[in-house]
């Protein structure tokens, strides 16, 4: 590989952690003007290659070359000051400041001693047009939306006018509208000269916009495809995961018995009418939704996180009193939340601690003390069937790849005896070959009896795996499908406000 | 974890919920005015802006500590050691400015030393801040051999004692820091770059902010105020005493979180520092002048104290 | 000593107050007894009954064979007896006498000081016989005195002055307690500001409190009231922190104070304790000392004569 | 952020890591035995040991309550508080268990009310505690009118002042109470939970942790064992005093501190809280064998607690 007509280069870049080698020995290049896929299995080692680009860490070995100069960042300011901005993973915001604050965090505009509060606004109202949100300006930032927030944070480094820019799994919160705003400003910024590093689990996208890709795999470097032309989906998936994988969604058909969730007349924040809907046991349920339709906000009471102003949740034929997650999970009905790092994570306590935290609960002895050796076997078991990549069940979660930390929640959930599963944005931040080995679980607890519930703003995802589609839009059910009659453009066109056209 | 309204909130409700402590005390004012005598006299308002004067500068900057998501427990004995030593550089000297740069300076160092602990090394604001708290007085009290000193310089007195349009000039200078920090806190960067480090410290530190030097910073600003308003103390008293202000530190928090200030970090307001202060020093004001028996006040303190914070929380459920 | 002198006697000192003034030189007296006699002196600061308990542990351990203690609190008496005895210690008090259970005196332990009844009454006839002097009317004159009710001993001081006023015949009703906070300057000023407040067409002011400091605040408050120190008579108590007050080249509010001797009393029961313990020399159960007023005329020589200035 | 080594991290490093403050302590430790006159005589380790016994007690129940994400600034008023109830309980009944059962039922209560305010009704911990704080003192003040409570009933004092295989009763007490709590934090879904709260109560609360019970649970725990801690006292001082214990919890908070608890929630180790109260103890005890004069204690206190948490941080750099 050489560093000709690249703008950006890693040279033999290594990282270690205690106990860890996230990066080892990887080289490759990065032109201007194009758009490079990073790609690999969670824990690969992608985050850390682009915390290392943005001066967030610091290299063991190796370092980075922008215009055949070698860096390597000290801090952020630094690598900031050298053209590079890098979209986090985690979205890296302050929730009591303004939108317009956040926009500009790091580089507030002055005039003389005080902050130029005109061009502040100014300068953000630019920013979010320039991604094409009508979000006000004023607005506090931690009342939006995750999928806005994330919107917020692109802009945030769009605006300091990079020539190398770093998007880790940008569109992981995102549904497909804005999803497709933001592939236009990628290839406008492509167009301009840019150099794109583009981080996704995503097939369809690395076709879609990228020209380049990478592949990771244990933290060491795969392979560099220079153009993605003659490189097939099957050859990428299988340098990634190291192995073939066909038919990710591996849907079977199973038999549905009635009498799992029903959902009558449900009303609260978020909701524009009532909701009822029902769940068969055996039955997955996809619920499809642009971002805001109120997916989360109708999950968030259907579990008790939310108290109800009207309507009732039966399991089982039984009502679900109290509206309180922990009636809920009683009851056999769990919540797999979409905001992990929020809601999800307990990020100073131990991988085992985070997947124990609810199933120990019918496993105390004297109502009290802990089982060890069930805390021990069950993490263990749950690791290795979900394979979370940890270097130990007592590593802080918060330490693992955002990826591996989705996979600990889900063994969470799935260290449960469930009647009932409801699973915000389940496989946000999953690998390829982990998803299928998660829709393959989810196939399992459904064939057992459960009742699914998958809320998902992947279209291919909700068809893939349910055997019926609900679409919200704006507050409201707007449609239903059955799986035969579901199709890309019917469910799309039903998620849309009316009067889009199509 | 409550329901959000998607309607706009109305003017009210805005006014309600961004100065919800200004109204507490609006109401508090009111009924002292009505119901406690000579509380709305000259006399007794000039000694309520005095008594308030010490916590509301100190207050100024531990707000600045809290929206970086630290605090400052060393306060009270920088203000003790600041008039000791600036009583003693004064008597020695008999130089009025060389008392006053002497006790500035070790404030501010006081100040600095902690956020270098703080932020540089990363030792925890609880820790750094009471061994500084214990050692600043350990100092005070070696410096004095214990005992208050008396200032013979007259010209210093006029800091403490005089007045100016009425309004005697530790109250101006109050007002001067309020201002200061108020638009130091919303007009400046530095303000604002203060709230994110408490809101979001990570995400501060990514976005470029340089978080250690605004700590230290703030941190120095802290004892150097501090230490300004115990030499405006000992200017009032006219001695420097080593054993002033225990306990200062936890009222200026209390005054801070009282209006609205997080704890945690992110999340500050002068005004509603200025109404945290003022309702603090109104009660006990209006207890002394009910001659409500001392043991009596400590419950109603108590009790008082709790009832404004949950009339303020009222504007949650609104 | 050399290596073959034997070793030391070791006594102890703790006070309630460390930070005071007062014990300051309570304890420096006791440092001239020990250097005068020759043994060790261990001094601890003792704020509450549980550090009490742990200092007597530690002298204990340190081979102290006996101590002198101004205690934090009377009625920790017998506590502090019971560890005595079960450590082997001696015990003489200091300023303030144990109180038993049944709320009387524990006479059985030597007792050096002065009540603090007693020098509160000094401080209250002070302020009778000044105002007197001064030919102020008592129509036009009212007492302001600081109290800090959460300690007793200050109450008691305070109770004394206010019992020593009415008995000089000034009147009950214009004796006016200003609570103060904390026992700061400050703490007094705010207290005293609060009080004159209130009380509206008063022409002289009577000032007084449980210690210097006590009075300095409220003295203060005065002066920003308006009020000229010819119409303000401020006593304090213990004429260690009003030195530079009284050193003002002009004469304030602040009148004078009620000396007691700390030094005499650190040196004298320090060594009435190391001869009990060397000789077994019983000490008088009780001894009583005086107060002094001091003035700006007096204070000076009197200072002196003490060794303090 | 400095670069980091990879390999296995070898026994020493491991041990360091897990048990950093507990080396501080045992090289304190040493140093005391070997360089402080009769710091290793049994004497002087019973003192030590019944100096620690309050702070010790009241550090169980405050590790919880750290460990949850809140604090109680109330527990040195409770213990005043409970001596002086249980005290005039005794006195007027002649029953201890009367007495007992009294300051127990008190503390208890206090705790519950403070669980009230700060998980039901979301009121800050500061002020919440700050208020009960003031409240309960106040009220131990009326109780006692402000004065000391001797108690007459010697079979009280057993409790106090008696020993058992030679220690002390109190010691004992205080050993229970850190094996009691110890378990509870490491063996039990209930220790778990109150961490899971401290580290995303958000998390906690959508895994069906019952957040608001825990929180009030550890609340009136902390009031219950800071009342009993109250009675321990008063026991040993024969008297309940009013006064007693003001600035305990500062105490109390900072030995937790030391030893590593996190201030914002989530972290706890009962091993390392008992270092925390020891290496306390141990500099004070050190300080009052060498005689250092009280001023220039207040000096190496800050110092020596600096020092302690610098120690500590060491090991995030090997
Ligand atoms: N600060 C850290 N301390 C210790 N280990 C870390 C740290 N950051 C990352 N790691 C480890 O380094 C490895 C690579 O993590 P990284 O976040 O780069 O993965 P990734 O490729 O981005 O995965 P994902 O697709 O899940 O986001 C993981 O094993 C992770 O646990
Ligand atoms: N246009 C909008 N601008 C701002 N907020 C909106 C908008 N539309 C909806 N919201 C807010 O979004 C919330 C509903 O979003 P919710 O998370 O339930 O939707 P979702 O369908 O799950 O989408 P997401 O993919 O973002 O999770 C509501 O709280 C609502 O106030
Ligand atoms: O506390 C006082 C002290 O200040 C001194 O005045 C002597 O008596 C003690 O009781
Ligand atoms: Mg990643
Ligand atoms: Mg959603």
């Amino acid at each position: 590989m050489t560093a000709t007509g690249n703008l950006l280069t890693f040279a033999a870049l290594t990282k270690e952690f205690p106990g860890v080698r996230a990066l080892d020995d990887v080289s490759f290049g990065v032109r201007a003007g194009s758009v490079h896929a990073l790609m690999g299995e969670n824990g690969a080692g992608k985050s850390t290659l682009l915390k290392i680009l943005s001066g967030a860490y610091q290299p063991t070995g190796g370092s980075v070359r922008l215009d055949g100069q070698a860096h390597v960042f000290s801090s952020t300011a630094e690598a900031i000051a050298a053209g590079v901005a890098v979209i986090y993973q985690e979205l890296h915001l302050v929730a009591e400041m303004t939108v317009a604050e956040n926009l500009l965090l790091g580089r507030y505009p002055r005039r003389g001693p005080f902050l130029d509060r005109v061009a502040l606004r100014t300068e953000a109202t630019r920013l979010l047009q320039l991604v094409g949100e009508d979000i006000s300006p004023d607005a506090k930032l931690g009342r939006l939306p995750l999928a806005q927030r994330q919107m917020v944070e692109i802009a945030k480094a769009l605006g300091r006018g990079a020539k190398i820019v770093a998007f880790d799994e940008p569109t992981s919160s995102l549904s497909e509208k804005e999803t497709q705003r933001l592939f236009q400003i990628i290839r406008d910024l492509r167009d301009r000269g840019t150099a794109i590093l583009y981080v996704t689990h995503r097939m369809d996208e690395v076709y879609a916009i990228c020209d380049a890709a990478t592949v990771l795999r244990d933290g060491r470097h795969v392979v560099t495809h220079e153009s993605l032309a003659n490189v097939t989906r099957d050859s990428l998936v299988k340098s990634m995961v190291g192995r073939e994988l066909t038919n990710v969604f591996n849907y079977r058909p199973r038999p549905h018995t009635p009498g799992g969730l029903e959902v009558r007349d449900l009303a609260g924040p978020g909701l524009r009418a009532p909701v009822s809907f029902s769940v068969a046991r055996g039955e997955i349920l996809g619920f499809f939704g642009l971002v805001g339709a109120g997916r989360s906000e109708l999950m968030r009471l259907v579990c008790g996180a939310v108290a109800p102003a009207a309507g009732e949740v039966r399991i089982h034929g039984e009502p679900l009193g109290g509206g309180s997650p922990r009636t809920a999970i009683r009851a056999g009905l769990v919540f797999c939340p979409e905001d992990r790092k929020k809601e999800g994570i307990i990020a100073i306590r131990s991988v085992a601690e985070n997947i124990n935290l609810s199933a120990r609960r019918s496993r105390l002895r004297a109502g009290l003390f802990l089982d060890h050796v069930w805390e021990k076997t069950n993490a263990a078991a749950q690791i290795a069937k979900l394979g979370v990549r940890t270097a130990s069940p007592d590593t802080l979660i918060g330490l693992l790849s955002g990826g591996n930390q989705q996979k600990a929640i889900l063994a969470r959930w799935l260290s449960e005896k469930v009647r009932v599963v409801v699973l915000d944005e389940p496989t946000r931040g999953i690998d390829i070959g982990a998803k299928s080995e998660i829709y393959a679980l989810i196939h399992d607890l459904a064939a057992a009896g459960t009742s699914v519930v998958i809320v998902s703003s992947e279209l291919p995802e909700v068809l893939g795996i349910a055997d019926r589609i609900i679409v919200m839009r704006e507050g409201l059910v707007a449609a239903e499908f059955p799986r035969a009659t579901a199709t890309p453009e019917t469910v799309l066109h039903a998620a849309l406000p009316v009067g889009t056209p199509t | 974890m409550s329901a959000n309204k998607i309607s706009q909130p109305s003017p009210f409700a805005r006014l309600w919920d961004s100065a919800g402590m200004l109204v507490v005390l609006a109401v508090l004012f009111l009924i002292c005015a009505l119901f406690v005598d000579n509380f709305l006299t000259v006399v007794n308002l000039r000694g309520l802006a005095l008594a308030v004067a010490t916590i509301g500068m100190v207050a100024c900057t531990m707000m600045f500590c809290l929206a970086a998501g630290d605090f400052d427990l060393s306060v009270g004995s920088v203000v003790a050691f600041a008039g000791v030593l600036g009583a003693t550089v004064m008597n020695r000297t008999g130089s009025v400015a060389a008392g006053v740069a002497a006790a500035l300076g070790a404030g501010a160092l006081t100040g600095f030393a902690n956020g270098l602990f703080v932020a540089r090394l990363g030792i925890n604001a609880l820790i750094t801040t009471l061994a500084s708290m214990q050692i600043v007085r350990g100092l005070g009290f070696i410096a004095s051999d214990g005992r208050a000193i008396g200032i013979r310089t007259d010209a210093f007195f006029a800091l403490g004692n005089t007045a100016w349009l009425g309004v005697p000039v530790p109250v101006w200078l109050t007002i001067a820091c309020f201002t200061v920090f108020g638009v130091l806190l919303n007009l400046t960067a530095f303000g604002r770059n203060a709230l994110a480090i408490g809101g979001n410290k990570e995400a501060a530190h990514l976005a470029g902010v340089a978080v250690t030097r605004i700590k230290i910073t703030i941190f120095t600003l802290q004892g150097l105020i501090a230490a300004f308003a115990g030499l405006v103390l000992a200017a009032r008293m006219t001695s420097g005493q080593p054993n002033t202000s225990q306990g200062l530190e936890l009222e200026v928090i209390s005054a801070c979180v009282l209006g609205g200030v997080s704890l945690s970090g992110g999340v500050a307001r002068i005004g509603a520092v200025i109404a945290g202060v003022l309702i603090m020093g109104i009660v006990q004001n209006a207890m002394n002048l009910l001659n409500i028996p001392p043991f009596y006040q400590y419950v109603a303190r108590g009790v008082i104290l709790l009832g404004a914070v949950m009339l303020d929380r009222l504007k949650q459920r609104t | 000593g050399g290596p073959a002198a034997p070793a030391k006697i070791k006594l102890g000192f703790l006070v309630k107050q460390p930070e005071e003034p007062w014990f300051q030189y309570e304890w420096k007296g006791a440092d001239k007894a020990a250097a005068q006699h020759g043994f060790e002196l261990i001094k601890i600061g003792v704020p509450d009954g549980e550090k009490t308990l742990a200092a007597i542990d530690s002298l204990a351990a340190n081979g102290a064979l006996g101590f002198v203690i101004c205690t934090p609190d009377v009625r920790l008496g017998p506590a502090i007896v019971a560890k005595a005895k079960a450590n082997n210690l001696k015990v003489i008090t200091v300023d303030d006498r144990f109180v038993g259970a049944d709320g009387k005196f524990i006479e059985s332990v030597p007792y050096l000081g002065m009540s603090a009844t007693k020098i509160g009454r000094m401080s209250g006839a002070t302020l009778a016989e000044e105002m007197k002097r001064r030919n102020w009317a008592a129509a036009d004159t009212a007492a302001c005195i600081v109290t800090f009710e959460e300690l007793d001993t200050a109450r008691e001081r305070t109770d004394g002055i206010i019992a020593a006023l009415k008995e000089a015949g000034f009147p009950a009703d214009r004796i006016f307690k200003a609570p103060q906070k904390t026992t700061d300057i400050p703490g007094s000023f705010d207290a005293a500001n609060a009080l004159l407040a209130q009380k509206t067409g008063i022409k002289n002011w009577l000032v007084a409190g449980m210690n210097d400091t006590a009075t300095l605040g409220a003295v203060r408050a005065t002066e920003g009231n308006g009020f000229k120190a010819a119409h303000v008579i401020g006593v304090g108590i213990n004429g260690t922190d009003c030195l530079d007050e009284l050193r003002k080249p002009a004469p304030t509010g602040f009148y004078g104070s009620i000396y007691a001797s700390a030094p005499y009393e650190g040196f004298r029961t320090a060594e009435l304790l190391y001869f009990w313990v060397k000789d077994g020399t019983q000490p008088p159960l009780d001894t009583r000392t005086d107060g002094q007023l001091i003035t700006r005329e007096n204070f000076e020589a009197l200072l002196k004569a003490e060794g303090i200035l």
